[in-house]
């Protein structure tokens, strides 16, 4: 039972990983209908920068100047690609952020390194074990993680507040619901896409330092994209705390799945058991957890 | 419509460049070309640049010091495979004509690239050095021919690392109801030695279970789980890249301990440990060779190659373990040259007497004293029906800052993989219908 | 019973019985019935959201109605598919034209012919003997269209380059292509100007002329559905309020009041 | 001058429906497949045929089978390499299985096997649309490649779980040199090219587009969506299974799950959008141009006397890809392929536009 429960834990917090860039996609989906594929490269990108950085600067100079170098990549999106690719189908925009994903993966290599850079801030490492009176033996949690949780946390908290409270936040949400109404608003749309792409590389960035001080800083980085997605699948597209919840969903069953079933199968079956779980989901509520009902119309 | 017209026009150019480039080709001169495959970018980079810039070291430094091996320059370009076999295949066709007498060898330095470049060397009649890797049964030169799998297969690896546990425990007596665990990247690469270790539990009685990590092996949570459930006495580590710092930063997050853990030769270099830095300390791995800069090679290579600036690492790099891996691998590679060239004049070789000359090769302590590997590497000598020449390694142990030695020179029961090996490559001959050759009647 | 054409009004073709239909709490239709008899032209008209174009929805099966049924040549049905209602003979077009973007005018109209070409991907990919034969038959057919609504021109341009006018009529073509018994037309001419107009009134009325095929038709402009339809039911708020002549529509006061949105 | 079409008349629908209507067109290709068949395995080195034209062939046979999914059924699919490898595997098995089959049966029942697996993972597409479906093809990608990684039987035990491909022959003839390997993929490809040509121009190429174009009005003029998505899910991954069949045993020769992943899948994807989707000129020129930019890359800077360094090289090539993905999306979303047909057009009217 002990185990049963760390397991869950594990993947729980494993999923808690996935959530934090699966937030990224839902940000810009919500608010442009853009299925960011390039989500995982700009976490690569935020991570490496803010790491390359580090050797010159003071740490939060180099977090500041990491945050303004997204900034800049959200301008640079927003003029280069999605203005002239406004009004073009939902695929052609994610065709077109496979392409921005390639060109971020080998302009960040170029410009940073494409060596592994460990990523030090100092956040605690060693595994601790509690709910010992519960269980014999305990349960065997990372400090690291618990930390990677809480950043999550806090994250969707500000996301929540900036949603709810600000006066961009709500012109986002408007921009959501419906176009038109986004520019009674008073806020052009281009403006709201500069936003919102950045504020999801800065949710990047955040990404990247959980991510990176896990990992290392390298390429493979962007690769987690790819577990992000059957998070969003599951979560809905549209949903901050669907991006959560699938997260932890995904995160617990995979893990579940590797460890109990994966032995039958000869293991190595968390990569797709992920995809599946969230196929099968998909085929019964084709909208996710917390997405809103598609109504076809003719 | 302008802009297409442009377009097209920038296309014609570059094809046109493109054709330029091939006629461009140097002419033939008193060189030996060595076509480098490396990988500098991808998931593998990290392995894969210091192996490269210890191999580009060496060359350099016999064209500084020596003027090449006999006076025929080496010359080298690389090819950037990015771990991919496809793109393996495309650069060893693209080097393999370079140079006046083609690619006399080439070093695939992926498991993969040698199982689609073992197919195609014999037409070609190109050796493959694949020292430390490739197919276990290759070491069989009756069979496979072009396959010099230099100073250790996998299967050595693992019959060495599974040695070097048996010494700990007090005897392969000692080994009957242990539990060991195998944590290998899933490719041809990490499955190699499975068949080995499953033979060896059979033999000496301890439960074995192999658990996959799927490329490029940055998920290893639900792995380590699983070791922390089963508690296995040992965990052998068949890891590439950035599996091998994940790996270990897991172990440490669930508390397994690092010095049962035990690596392959590819999965104990500095950038495997570093990642997780106090959390390696301990952690245990096989070696092919010696760490550390301090051998004559290397004081010419800061003398004569660094201080003229033409380095290809960042000087605090050399010594590497993968730093050095490059500079044996070259060292063996050029030494079967000086072998070739004192039976067929000093030119630059071709394939097939780069072939003689590897079979042929004999490395002697003396000359490994010479050229300045004395400490770094054990003597070997090959054989037309033994291509690996000699399977030793010495596990070493990171100290949080640096690779010692904890045990001598291991080396892999001959009796055990003979048997096996001769098995495997028979299966081959018959699968791709090859008659073997009959090495007594060779010389 | 005969129209002014002095066509041959027959049976009844298609009969709608009490349909209701929602969209969640949404009341879209409410109790409809109605019929449509052979070789007709019937106008269904009504403010907007009233229901029409749910209404050819049910007829065609894209929308499926909570209540209800609908007998097609003397088959009751309440629940099937559009590929089901096509295949027994029901062809439509669309309010806000569906055509395909990608394709040339000949494609989309060849795609009416579909469901009438069997011969199996196998000889497709040859394309060769009986398929290509096939394909020279349809091709035929295809292009009597074609010259039936003047569109020659424009055979090999892609529709999505057409102007508004021209993709109606393609259209058009595309329904015809399917040689349908009934034909539902949603707002045929809106948006048109008055010669285009004219010219569509005169397709519709040959279509119905030449090859006999029933027409449903959706239609604002009260002047031409006065002009050619023989019966006229009318919609409000997805209930019927009314059903006859042209003649006898026009006098009726609900539908007055409906127009000029009377409170209820 | 030489490019009129003037007093070329049509005189039957089949000749309008013909696949070059034009005769210079029509010179144009036989002046390529002159090339293709008689000048090449003439004059070409050995390193132009295995490495750039057996990729490229290959390449564009595969590129085929997923732009007649993407680009004429409007399904986007990440899973073409997991397909190749449901072909290779196939090959695989059926030659050490069944050695006395000829080696054109062979790969045909390869792309059947393909062709199931298609269809089993396209029956999503019916309920599940656009990037919810391409997010779907990715879990037949990572399923399929775990499944050859994983189930032994279908590496007929190797250990390692790398498989080579066992000396082929068609009819007694050996395919062991370079051009007789090329020969044999440049036959195959001709021919389903022209197949594919030929099913996209009829009937099932039709219903596909309709599919494509709008799937609502599709299903309303008699098209059965689930038939015609699963009919161009069998046809492409049968396409896609030759073309992995192909890979592995002509040009590879060894080969591990690892040479079909989801890059593999990522780079057709690009051959299919920058050659141009709903064309199959252009899934011949993406893949020349996906094939040529690395080349290009490394030799045209060495050429100049500036060479870059590896890393450089494979970096700026990610850069490139990624920026002529979003270039061609933006500019022309037909590709290189609209591109040429434009060339053309003006040529046909030069020297007077008007």
């Amino acid at each position: 039972m002990g185990f049963f429960v760390e397991v869950l834990f594990g993947g729980f917090l494993a999923g808690v990983l996935y959530a934090l860039v699966a937030l990224g996609f839902v940000l810009i989906f919500k608010a442009s209908g853009v299925f960011n594929f390039a989500q995982g490269a700009m976490v690569l990108f935020a991570a490496l920068s803010l790491v390359r950085l580090m050797e010159w600067m003071p740490i939060p100079v180099a977090l500041l100047v990491s945050v303004a170098i997204m900034i800049v990549f959200a301008l640079v999106v927003e003029r280069l690609v999605l203005r002239p690719l406004v009004n073009q189908e939902g695929i052609i925009l994610f065709m077109a952020t496979i392409g921005v994903s390639y060109f971020l993966d080998g302009f960040g290599q170029t410009v940073w390194g494409s060596e592994v850079y460990t990523l030090d801030l100092g956040l605690p490492k060693e595994p601790v074990i509690i709910l010992e009176s519960l269980f014999e033996g305990g349960v065997l949690v990372n400090k690291f993680d618990l930390v990677a949780a809480v950043i999550a946390g806090v994250l969707v908290t500000v996301l929540a507040i900036f949603f709810q409270k600000t006066r961009i936040g709500r012109a986002l949400r408007a921009v959501a619901d419906d176009h038109q109404a986004a520019q009674s608003v008073g806020i052009p749309l281009r403006d709201i896409w500069v936003i919102v792409w950045s504020t999801s590389g800065i949710v990047a960035l955040v990404a990247g330092i959980v991510w990176g001080s896990a990992l290392g800083v390298q390429f493979s980085i962007s690769l987690v994209a790819l577990k992000a997605l059957p998070v969003l699948i599951l979560g809905g597209f549209t949903s901050v705390p669907g991006a959560i919840i699938g997260g932890l969903i995904i995160g617990a069953g995979e893990k579940l799945a590797e460890v109990y079933i994966g032995p039958t199968f000869g293991g190595g079956i968390e990569n797709w058991f992920a995809y599946m779980l969230a196929l099968l989901f998909l085929l019964v509520r084709p909208q996710g957890l917390f997405g809103e009902r598609i109504i076809e119309r003719v | 419509m302008r802009k297409h017209w442009r377009i097209a026009t920038l296309g014609a150019l570059g094809a046109a460049a493109m054709m330029l480039a091939g006629l461009g080709e140097a002419m033939a001169q008193n060189e030996q070309f060595l076509p480098r495959l490396t990988y500098r970018t991808g998931p593998y980079a990290p392995n894969g640049v210091p192996f490269a810039n210890g191999y580009a070291d060496y060359l350099n430094l016999l064209n500084e010091r020596d003027g090449g091996v006999n006076g025929v320059r080496l010359t080298f370009e690389e090819c950037e495979t990015g771990y991919d076999t496809a793109r393996g295949v495309e650069c060893y066709d693209r080097l393999k004509g370079k140079g006046p007498t083609g690619a006399a060898v080439v070093d695939p330095l992926s498991t993969g690239i040698t199982f689609a470049l073992t197919e195609k060397a014999p037409g070609d009649k190109i050796p493959l050095i694949t020292m430390g890797y490739g197919r276990s049964e290759s070491q069989d030169g009756s069979v496979f021919g072009w396959n010099f799998p230099l100073l250790g297969t996998y299967w050595a690896a693992a019959d060495i690392i599974m040695n070097y546990v048996a010494q700990k425990e007090g005897g392969y007596a000692k080994l009957k109801g242990k539990k060991i665990s195998l944590v290998y990247h899933d490719s041809p690469y990490g499955k190699e030695p499975i068949p080995l270790l499953e033979e060896l539990a059979k033999r000496h009685g301890f439960t074995f279970a192999a658990l996959p990590v799927t490329h490029p092996g940055v998920e290893q949570k639900a792995t380590w789980l699983q070791i922390r459930q089963n508690r296995p006495d040992y965990v052998l580590l068949w890891g590439w890249g950035v599996m091998n710092s994940t790996s270990i930063k897991e172990a440490a997050a669930v508390n397994y301990p690092r010095n049962k853990m035990i690596g392959v030769w590819w999965s104990g270099a500095e950038p495997d440990v570093t990642p997780a830095g106090d959390g390696s300390k301990g952690y245990l791995a096989a070696n092919l060779h010696a760490v550390g800069d301090q051998f004559g090679v290397h004081r010419d290579i800061y003398k004569i190659v660094y201080d003229k600036g033409k380095g290809a690492a960042k000087k605090e790099e050399v010594g590497h373990v993968l730093y050095n891996r490059g500079l044996v691998n070259a060292f063996l590679a050029t030494e079967a040259m000086r072998k070739g060239q004192a039976r067929f004049g000093n030119k630059p070789l071709t394939g097939e007497q780069m072939r003689w000359s590897l079979e042929n090769l004999e490395v002697t302590a003396t000359r490994i004293k010479e050229a300045g590997f004395e400490g770094l590497v054990y003597p070997m000598k090959l054989s037309c029906q033994d291509h690996m020449g000699s399977a030793r390694a010495r596990i070493q142990q990171w100290d949080g800052s640096k690779w010692s030695f904890v045990s001598d020179w291991i080396e892999a029961d001959r009796k055990l993989l003979d048997p096996m090996v001769a098995a495997a490559a028979k299966k081959y001959a018959a699968e791709k219908k090859i008659t073997p050759r009959d090495c007594s009647k060779e010389m | 019973m005969t129209s002014a054409g002095g066509r041959r009004i027959g049976d009844v073709l298609l009969k709608v019985e009490d349909i209701s239909l929602s969209f969640g709490g949404v009341r879209a239709l409410t109790g409809v019935s109605f019929d449509i008899r052979a070789h007709e032209i019937r106008a269904i008209i009504g403010p907007n959201g009233a229901g029409k174009s749910s209404m050819l929805n049910v007829i065609n099966g894209f929308y499926h109605p909570q209540q209800g049924k609908i007998i097609f040549k003397d088959i009751a049905r309440t629940d099937i598919g559009p590929y089901d209602a096509a295949s027994r003979g029901i062809a439509r077009t669309f309010q806000n034209i569906a055509l395909f973007r990608g394709m040339s005018t000949l494609d989309n109209i060849m795609t009416g012919r579909l469901l009438k070409m069997k011969e199996n991907l196998f000889w497709q990919a040859l394309y060769w003997g009986r398929a290509k034969k096939e394909e020279m038959e349809h091709r035929a057919v295809v292009e009597r269209i074609i010259d039936f609504l003047e569109i020659q021109s424009i055979r090999k341009v892609p529709v999505g380059r057409l102007p508004y006018g021209l993709q109606k009529r393609v259209e058009l073509g595309r329904a015809l292509a399917m040689e349908p018994e009934l034909l539902l037309l949603d707002e045929p001419m809106a948006g048109m100007n008055v010669e285009e107009k004219e010219d569509m009134c005169r397709f519709i009325l040959d279509v119905n002329d030449e090859f006999g095929t029933t027409i449903a038709l959706i239609e604002h402009d009260m002047g031409v559905v006065m002009d050619i339809s023989d019966r006229v039911v009318v919609l409000d708020y997805g209930k019927k309020i009314a059903d006859g002549t042209p003649d006898e529509v026009r006098g009726n006061q609900a539908v007055i009041d409906a127009y000029l949105g009377v409170k209820h | 001058m030489l490019y009129r079409e003037a007093g070329q008349f049509k005189t039957t629908y089949g000749d309008d429906q013909a696949i070059f209507p034009i005769r210079q067109d029509r010179l144009g290709m036989a002046l390529i497949l002159l090339i293709a068949y008689v000048a090449l395995p003439l004059f070409a080195t050995d390193y132009f045929i295995t490495s750039i034209m057996i990729p490229f062939l290959i390449y564009a046979l595969a590129a085929i089978g997923l732009n007649l999914l993407t680009g004429y059924c409007g399904q986007v699919s990440l899973g073409t390499g997991g397909f190749m490898a449901v072909g290779a595997y196939a090959a695989y098995n059926f030659t050490i299985r069944m050695p006395e089959l000829n080696l054109i049966v062979v790969f045909i029942l390869a792309g059947g096997c393909a062709a199931m697996v298609g269809v089993v993972f396209g029956i999503p597409s019916l309920r599940i649309k656009g990037f919810y479906l391409a997010v779907a093809t990715l879990a037949a990608q990572f399923f399929l490649d775990w499944a050859f990684a994983r189930i032994k039987w279908f590496t007929n035990y190797t250990p390692s779980g790398s498989v080579a491909a066992p000396p082929l022959d068609i009819f007694g003839f050996a395919i062991n040199t370079p051009d007789r390997r090329y020969f044999l993929i440049l036959a195959i490809v001709t021919v389903m090219a022209l197949a594919a040509k030929n099913l996209v121009r009829g009937r099932v190429g039709r219903s596909w587009m309709a599919i494509r174009d709008m799937d609502i009005a599709a299903e309303i003029i008699g098209i059965r969506p689930l038939r015609a998505k699963l009919s161009a899910f069998a046809v492409s991954s049968f396409y896609a299974g030759v073309a992995g069949a192909l890979w592995a045993f002509l040009h590879l020769g060894a080969w591990e799950p690892l040479a079909f992943d989801i890059n593999r899948s990522f780079i057709l994807l690009f051959m299919v959008i920058i050659g141009g989707l709903g064309s199959i000129l252009g899934c011949f020129l993406g893949a020349a141009f996906i094939l040529m930019v690395p080349l290009a890359l490394n030799q045209i800077p060495t050429a100049l006397g500036i060479p870059l360094s590896t890393a450089m090289i494979s970096h700026a090539e990610f850069m490139i890809f990624g920026a002529m993905i979003v270039f061609f999306l933006i500019v022309e979303p037909h590709g290189l392929a609209r591109l040429w047909a434009l060339g053309k057009e003006k040529l046909r009217l030069w020297p007077f536009p008007h």
